[in-house]
């Protein structure tokens, strides 16, 4: 019989333990699937995990890809701690493209300086909207915002849809579902490093990705909003008996994810696409739930757990590229270090033992 | 019309099978986010097997299996190791959605002979009913005849009322010795066996193909189903049927030169669920009776 | 091997000298490496009443839920008849003949009182038979309730009654009941124990929990005590005092508080006007024109039993819930009516709620988390919305060193502490801001004698600084030890206060009973 | 590292690279583009080496992997979805020296060139079939996205479904998508519910061939030969033959005389070809009575020849409003840029 004590006070050492043993087991798993499909195993790891990033612009292109998934998952950590399951930034961080493309395309002649702040508000009120629908309706009617923000993540995408290939559309564009281009000045650029050059396609959006989490991780361990999210998150009860509006925090919890993942849907597009279509996330929505439960819900821990989630993507890619390895070998791999991380969590939180069954023990000597 | 309300029909099938598990899953108190996965695994083994095994019957039972084993690995970490049960779930769905794009990767472009109508002799003949209600394959039959049994079990028999208990309050049933985890781990895998067969209709009924990701969002409509009906097993039917006529009718409104543009259509079902979210969850009384209090709690057994 | 028996001496009710009907030899149970249960021997006899005490996490809801079948010992060996029995379940434990009625109520609310009761019996009776049982078995006892009603629409009371009558079905040989007369009048614990010994007589055993010393001497005639998992031995009733069975229980002897007069003439602090809550929900219970006036040096205590509109009355005085209307509530004249918690606190007032777990306290953080919780607003602890944690450290550090709060590790997590400790914390919490105004309720539930008197002590202590105390209860005894007033509560009205001095447990018991509960007490 | 480096330098062969949208399974779109490829393996043996990378998303993503392909050496990269567009113009400026072949786009740049298929020639040889063959007068179209030569090949069914059947309707259904059977599948089978006796698509799954050969009428295959999944239904499919284009491509590579190619007439691209040179190819025509068979082969005949040219007036919406005047032939240039309607006996009208 499996038994389990909660623990008196959560180690430090534990807490970083646990990921890298559910990430080496991660990878075990991935070899034996990897020899299972006839590859062979270290091989497919090395082009997997480190042929990737062996490169300088290997490195600047985790980033890149990093960035959104960063961004978002900053945001729905606040969302988790406070026990608010909104799985709908999918959805939010298209609105946020959707307003930020709408400045961009509305002002062509504004200069960056007011441009990019102008895009960069529009975004994040984009995403906020999208996420107060749900985040109201709970707060109003206690509606489950699990189903509802991702009810709304189906129809942001059909919407997006709708605007680029209806009243958005490029009329030069002979019916292509595209937008026009965005003007320079709406254009995030690439970082030139010093003595380097350029990194790949790293550009300053990335710089706003660490930022952003680790102020994210400033709020949420050091400050009274902080503090207010993992009250109502761990015992909404006590929370209300501290004089915290359950109801504003569910409400700000969400506005900071919306706004996040809109920030992240306005960086997507002006750093990497430079104009709408149809397509402007790819599952980034969805793959920063894993990262930030990867994180353990912890914004810094974000910025590690959106890399090792990016590589896997790159090392999808490559492994494809170099071995032929199907592309959905992927997905199982998130699949698999997203089930270790949660059993990582299990015994972070309990003491985990095995029993002997039953009182044939009894009597036993002493 | 006659012709479109049967398309309407089939295309519920496999949302009535989805929904009926997660109803009972939900019902013990377990909220599996993972429908969408389940699914997929169920019907690319349906596929698989039907295509390798020649039968079509192979692959239902297949794809009820493959749900199954799917929801099991779900029963493990979410009570076993209690781990949350919203993670999990997506984790579900992304590994069964992986997996299944591995597994089926080569039998894309492959087709079967999907499985055979069967007329219910004498109802078949009656105008118009027969030809709607009595001349399906056997799988439609069986969705409702498991939604039925649902139905009866949960409301009829000591077992169903186990499991209502088990789902409203599971210290108290834990205290009266009833094994929760067990409980909960029949009803996980009930429910991912239903998966599983309504993800086996998709290419055993409605179209003889694997394509990777070929739910396309049946398992979270099937989830939304679950709270449309409110936990009640005969208001599924309903739901589904709403569903699949709105999914329908939104192709035929097309093809009737109708001009509002096919993505609002498209995001009726979506706003629907949105609306009956809100209109269930007025109801305090209802919700208290119907919907199970501890969905989506952590149970830990300790002995 | 080390078993130690401990020998039963039977009593002067049951002179057979029978085997045990449950003999217990060497029972240990670990949770983690905590020791629950340590090596407990113990015996009861048919036709005894048994109490079993000890203070909080003494291990005895461990020690009857392992004769249950819901735990499992490490070590140890039941006797049945004195046949050794392994009880795998509490199926099992019912087809032995042993019921049991829970601490905290094992009910389903979603159901009806019928199939709650169905639930604990052996398949294959129809639910008509079932039925008319219920109404048979309650007529027998004089203990009421309706079949079909759902649990979410009872009282607690009648809650208790349904836990009872549903053991009573069972047809036990032995009835345990842990801790059951929490939640009851006197009225109804008398007629509890009347049921009780009826049971007694048809020679059937009873095992008995209560953290009540009075009950337990008017109803038992022998009691086990427990203290830290050990069994210090077992005592004939009779004879016993409730200070040497309070030292058996803690090890040493138990000094009682002593009242102070309240100040004749003092200034009023704290005033409730006619306040109004209508219920918002099926289950809870409606303030009708409550009215509280509680002055500096005063504690004010305000008796009834659970479920008269305690959790309501509670949550409207701490703000978490407000009304519409301004000018119900004040506090050294100003009106807080439309204050939230946090503001309260700023004007000065402090609140003790009933549960620590998730209401005072957070259970998953620690201390110096908790700390904060109830001070954020009073700005020392959080500077421009950073959080000081040091100055957080140092004030959980004060509040522990204080109110001997006894912790397992430094500035461990909340949840692992035992209620006893984590009650001093929280209690300590509100008492060491010296709050003009303290909200109290229950602030002993199920905390142990000790514990408890330290508690009462810190109470009177305030209250003896010129604050005022309004401290909500349903132990009388404790009403009784520290109230300067008293005002009872009952079905969401309050009557109006009378001074300690001149009230009798029997008038309050009355008044808690719903008899004559609108003022005009004639006494 | 450096060892593949010298391999590289060591092999003169052309490495040439395909992204892919989807997996290429056995039918569809990328399967014809991978029988494309296959040849170029098949025609050159040893002087090329082909790669391709699958599943690549119309994104971000895209830019990277047809990065990653430039890198890796390869020489040309054929690039085979309208999405890549412009990550192809985005890659191709950091490579001057790899060219690129994007497939159905419009873009072009030093070393970019562009590629695509007549598709409506087919379409029109399909909708002379179909107002022959159809009894109810119901015709249905499974259609994926509103794009020129989406509207293009409507259009096409529809002027050679009138051009035999003057009381004919084609009816449109959009799904939004390229491949998604299960959508394809139910779309299918509201046409055939709401009376159409004859199906066509222009998306890339069988499904809707299946619900056909199911419910006993008939349909055209696409992208590649579909007979196999509906041997009763299919009438013909239009095949998407790739292999010369990119054998022709390559060729010029090794020969040097690689270029883009502009000017007015090119709006699909370098290559926008047809029936003529046997880049869309019909296949037998099947399931249908002779005299069918004849006016398809004598139409096909006529397009190949050049004989008929299709979009010459007089042209009528579906409004009755004359939009090409007698005589007049539509240019590529105004086939992408003027076709904002549907002609005569199409229902409804262009979403968007
Ligand atoms: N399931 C458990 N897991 C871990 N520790 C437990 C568990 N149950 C009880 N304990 C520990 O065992 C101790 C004894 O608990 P028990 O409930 O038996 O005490 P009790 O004597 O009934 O106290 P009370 O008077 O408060 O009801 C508790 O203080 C707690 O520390
Ligand atoms: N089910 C459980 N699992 C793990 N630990 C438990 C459990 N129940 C109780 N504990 C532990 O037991 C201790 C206190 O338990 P418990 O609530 O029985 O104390 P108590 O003194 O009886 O207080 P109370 O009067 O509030 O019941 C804490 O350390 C708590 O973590
Ligand atoms: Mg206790
Ligand atoms: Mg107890």
């Amino acid at each position: 019989m499996i038994s389990m004590t909660p623990r008196k006070d959560i180690s430090l050492y534990r807490t970083f333990l646990t990921p890298l043993v559910a990430i080496l087991l991660t990878l075990v798993i991935g070899a034996a699937i990897f020899d299972f499909l006839g590859f062979n195993p270290l091989e497919s790891l090395y082009h997997f995990f480190v042929a990737p990033i062996s490169r300088y612009d290997g490195i600047g292109d985790l980033f890149v890809k990093a960035c959104p998934l960063i961004i978002t998952a900053t945001g729905l950590v606040f969302c988790y701690r406070a026990n608010v399951w909104n799985i709908g930034a999918e959805g939010q961080l298209v609105l946020g493209a959707i307003f930020a493309g709408g400045v961009a395309l509305a002002f062509p002649d504004w200069p960056a300086i007011t441009l990019m702040p102008a895009m960069i508000l529009a975004s994040v009120i984009g995403g906020i909207c999208w996420a107060m629908i749900p985040a109201l309706l709970k707060v109003r009617f206690n509606t489950n915002e699990i189903l509802v923000s991702l009810m709304l993540t189906y129809v942001a995408a059909l919407f997006i849809d709708w605007l680029v290939r209806g009243p958005w559309r490029d009329p030069m564009s002979f019916g292509f579902p595209l937008t026009k281009m965005y003007t320079d000045a709406a254009l995030i650029h690439r970082i030139e490093v010093p003595f380097i050059g350029m990194l790949g396609q790293l550009h300053w959006g990335v710089v706003g990705a660490l930022m952003l989490s680790l102020v994210g991780a400033f709020l949420l361990s050091r400050t009274i909003l902080g503090y207010k999210v993992r009250v109502m998150g761990d015992a909404p009860r006590a929370g209300r008996f501290a004089g915290f509006n359950p109801n504003l925090i569910t409400i700000g919890v969400m506005a900071i994810a919306g706004g996040a993942a809109g920030l992240a849907g306005m960086i997507e597009v002006s750093a990497s696409m430079g104009q709408l279509q149809p397509n402007v996330s790819f599952g980034y929505g969805f793959t920063a739930i894993i990262v930030a439960f990867l994180a353990r819900l912890n914004p810094v821990g974000v910025i590690f757990a959106g890399l090792i989630v990016a590589l896997a993507e790159l090392g999808g890619d490559n492994a494809q590229i170099v071995l032929g390895m199907p592309k959905v070998v992927t997905g199982v791999f998130k699949g698999i270090l997203l089930f270790m991380l949660l059993a990582g969590e299990t015994y972070n939180r309990y003491q985990i033992e095995w029993r002997r069954v039953g009182p044939q023990s009894a009597l036993r000597e002493q | 019309m006659e012709a479109l309300i049967l398309t309407i029909l089939l295309t519920s099938v496999p949302l009535i099978f989805a929904a009926t598990g997660e109803l009972v899953a939900e019902r013990s108190g377990v909220l599996n986010l993972g429908v969408e996965g389940m699914m997929l695994m169920g019907a690319v083994s349906a596929f698989a097997a039907t295509s390798v095994l020649g039968s079509p019957y192979v692959g239902v039972f297949a794809g009820a299996v493959a749900g199954a084993v799917t929801a099991v690995v779900f029963a493990l970490f979410a009570l076993g190791l209690a781990t949350n049960q919203v993670a999990t779930g997506l984790a579900l769905t992304i590994f069964g959605s992986g997996l299944s794009g591995l597994v089926g990767a080569p039998f894309v472009g492959r087709t079967v002979d999907g499985l055979p109508v069967f007329a219910i002799p004498f109802l078949a003949d009656i105008p118009v009913l027969g030809n709607l209600l009595f001349k399906h394959d056997i799988m439609a039959y069986m969705s409702v005849a498991f939604l039925v049994i649902v139905a009866l079990f949960l409301n009829r028999t000591r077992a169903g009322l186990v499991l209502r208990a088990v789902g409203n309050n599971h210290d108290s049933a834990h205290a009266l010795g009833y094994p929760v985890l067990l409980v909960r781990f029949y009803a996980v895998s009930f429910g991912g066996m239903m998966a599983g067969l309504g993800g086996a209709y998709l290419p055993l009924v409605l179209t003889p193909h694997w394509s990777e990701g070929m739910t396309a969002g049946r398992g979270w409509i099937a989830l939304a189903l679950v709270v449309f009906a409110s936990w009640i097993p005969s208001r599924i039917l309903a739901g589904a049927l709403l569903f699949g006529g709105i999914t329908i009718m939104q192709l035929a409104g097309q093809a009737r030169g109708w001009t509002i543009p096919s993505q609002m259509l498209s995001m009726m079902p979506y706003i629907a669920t949105i609306l009956v979210l809100v209109i269930i969850a007025r109801n305090r009384r209802f919700a208290l009776i119907n919907s199970p209090a501890c969905l989506g709690r952590i149970y830990m057994q300790n002995k | 091997m080390k078993v130690k028996i401990v020998m039963s001496y039977p009593s002067n009710r049951n002179r057979s000298k029978s085997r045990p009907l449950l003999e217990a030899v060497g029972i240990s149970k670990n949770f983690g490496d905590f020791v629950a249960n340590d090596d407990v021997s113990f015996s009861i006899h048919a036709g005894e009443i048994h109490a079993l005490l000890g203070e909080n996490g003494a291990g005895k809801s461990t020690f009857v839920k392992i004769a249950y079948g819901l735990l499992r010992p490490d070590i140890g060996q039941l006797f049945w008849n004195g046949e050794p029995v392994f009880i795998n379940g509490p199926q099992q434990a019912r087809k032995l003949g042993i019921g049991m009625v829970f601490q905290h109520f094992s009910l389903f609310d979603a159901l009806t009182v019928a199939e709650n009761i169905q639930l604990a019996m052996p398949p294959g009776e129809t639910m008509a038979s079932l039925s008319s049982r219920i109404s048979s078995i309650s007529k027998e006892y004089g203990i009421g309730v309706d079949p079909n009603a759902r649990i979410y629409n009872l009282s607690v009371g009648q809650q208790q009654r349904v836990e009872i009558i549903r053991c009573l079905l069972q047809d036990p040989k032995l009835l345990i009941m842990d801790e059951p007369t929490s939640v009851l009048t006197p009225q109804e614990t008398e007629q509890l124990f009347s049921v009780l010994r009826r049971f007694a007589d048809n020679g059937l055993a009873v095992l008995f929990i209560s953290h009540k010393l009075d009950e337990i001497r008017a109803l038992t005639s022998r009691a086990t005590v427990l203290r830290r998992g050990q069994n210090v031995g077992s005592v004939a009733i009779k004879g016993q005092t409730n200070s040497k069975l309070a030292e058996m229980m803690i090890g040493n002897k138990v000094k009682n508080v002593a009242r102070q007069n309240a100040p004749a003439k003092s200034k009023l602090l704290f005033e409730v006007k006619n306040l109004y809550r209508p219920k918002d929900s099926a289950f809870s219970v409606t303030l009708r024109g409550i009215s509280i006036a509680a002055n500096a040096g005063e504690i004010f205590g305000i008796a009834g039993i659970a479920g008269n509109g305690q959790d309501e009355l509670m949550s409207a005085l701490i703000g978490e819930w407000r009304g519409a209307d301004s000018g119900i509530i004040f506090l050294d004249g100003v009106d807080v009516s439309q204050k939230n918690p946090a503001e309260r606190r700023v004007a000065d007032m402090g609140f003790i709620p009933e549960e620590r777990n998730g209401h005072a306290a957070v259970p998953s953080m620690s201390l110096a988390d908790n700390a904060l919780l109830t001070s954020h607003s009073i700005v020392e602890l959080v500077r421009r919305g950073v959080l000081d944690l040091s100055s957080m450290k140092a004030k959980a550090g004060a509040i522990v060193k204080d109110f001997d709060v006894r912790l397992p590790v430094v500035n461990p997590l909340a949840s692992s502490l035992s209620g006893g400790n984590l009650q001093k914390f929280v209690v300590g919490r509100e008492i060491i801001k010296v709050p003009k105004v303290l909200i109290v309720s229950q602030p002993t539930w199920g905390v142990d004698v000790g514990a408890a008197v330290f508690i009462r002590k810190a109470m009177l202590d305030l209250a003896a600084k010129g604050s005022a105390v309004v401290m909500i209860s349903q132990d009388l005894e404790e009403i009784f030890a520290i109230s300067h007033r008293i005002a009872v509560l009952h079905d969401g009205i309050l009557s109006d206060a009378k001074p300690a001095g001149i009230l009798t447990a029997e008038k309050v018991g009355l008044l808690m009973g719903g008899s004559d509960a609108v003022g005009g007490v004639n006494i | 590292e450096k060892s593949s480096q010298v391999a590289e330098k060591a092999s003169d062969k052309v490495k040439v690279g395909f992204v892919y949208l989807t997996t290429p399974g056995d039918h569809g779109w990328t399967y014809a583009h991978e029988l494309g490829r296959q040849q170029v393996e098949k025609h050159f043996g040893d002087k090329v080496e082909t790669s391709y990378v699958e599943n690549v998303p119309e994104g971000p993503d895209a830019a990277r992997v047809i990065r990653e392909l430039a890198k890796k050496g390869n020489n040309i990269i054929f690039t085979t979805s309208f999405g890549y567009m412009d990550p192809t113009i985005k890659v191709a400026k950091e490579f001057p020296d790899v060219k690129f072949e994007h497939i159905s786009g419009y873009k072009r740049a030093e070393n970019v060139a562009t590629g695509n298929i007549r598709y409506y020639e087919g379409r029109y040889v399909q909708g002379i079939v179909a107002g022959m063959m159809t009894k109810s007068n119901k015709v249905g179209y499974l259609a994926s996205f509103p794009i020129p030569e989406v509207i293009q090949g409507i259009n096409a069914f529809g002027l050679g479904l009138r051009s035999v059947n003057p009381d004919a309707e084609l009816s449109i259904i959009w799904v939004n998508s390229w491949y998604d059977p299960v959508k394809e599948a139910d779309a299918a089978k509201v046409h055939i519910a709401e009376g159409a006796d004859i199906l066509a698509q222009h998306t890339d799954s069988p499904a809707m061939l299946q619900a056909a050969e199911k419910a006993g009428i008939y349909g055209f295959g696409q992208a590649s030969d579909m007979k196999a999944f509906a041997p009763k239904a299919q009438l013909f499919s239009s095949v998407n033959n790739w292999g010369p284009h990119y054998v022709n491509k390559i060729q010029k590579l090794l020969d040097g005389s690689w270029s883009t190619g502009d000017g007015p007439d090119h709006w699909a691209g370098n290559d926008w070809v047809g029936m003529a040179d046997d880049y869309l190819v019909l296949t037998s025509f099947d399931n249908m009575p002779a005299d069918v068979a004849e006016a398809a082969k004598k139409a096909a005949a006529d397009i190949k020849s050049g004989k008929n040219k299709i979009f010459t007036g007089p042209i009528k919406d579906n409004s009755g409003t004359l939009r090409v005047p007698a005589g007049k032939t539509l240019n590529d240039g105004e086939l992408f840029t003027t076709l904002d309607y549907y002609v005569e006996g199409v229902k409804g009208k262009i979403p968007g």
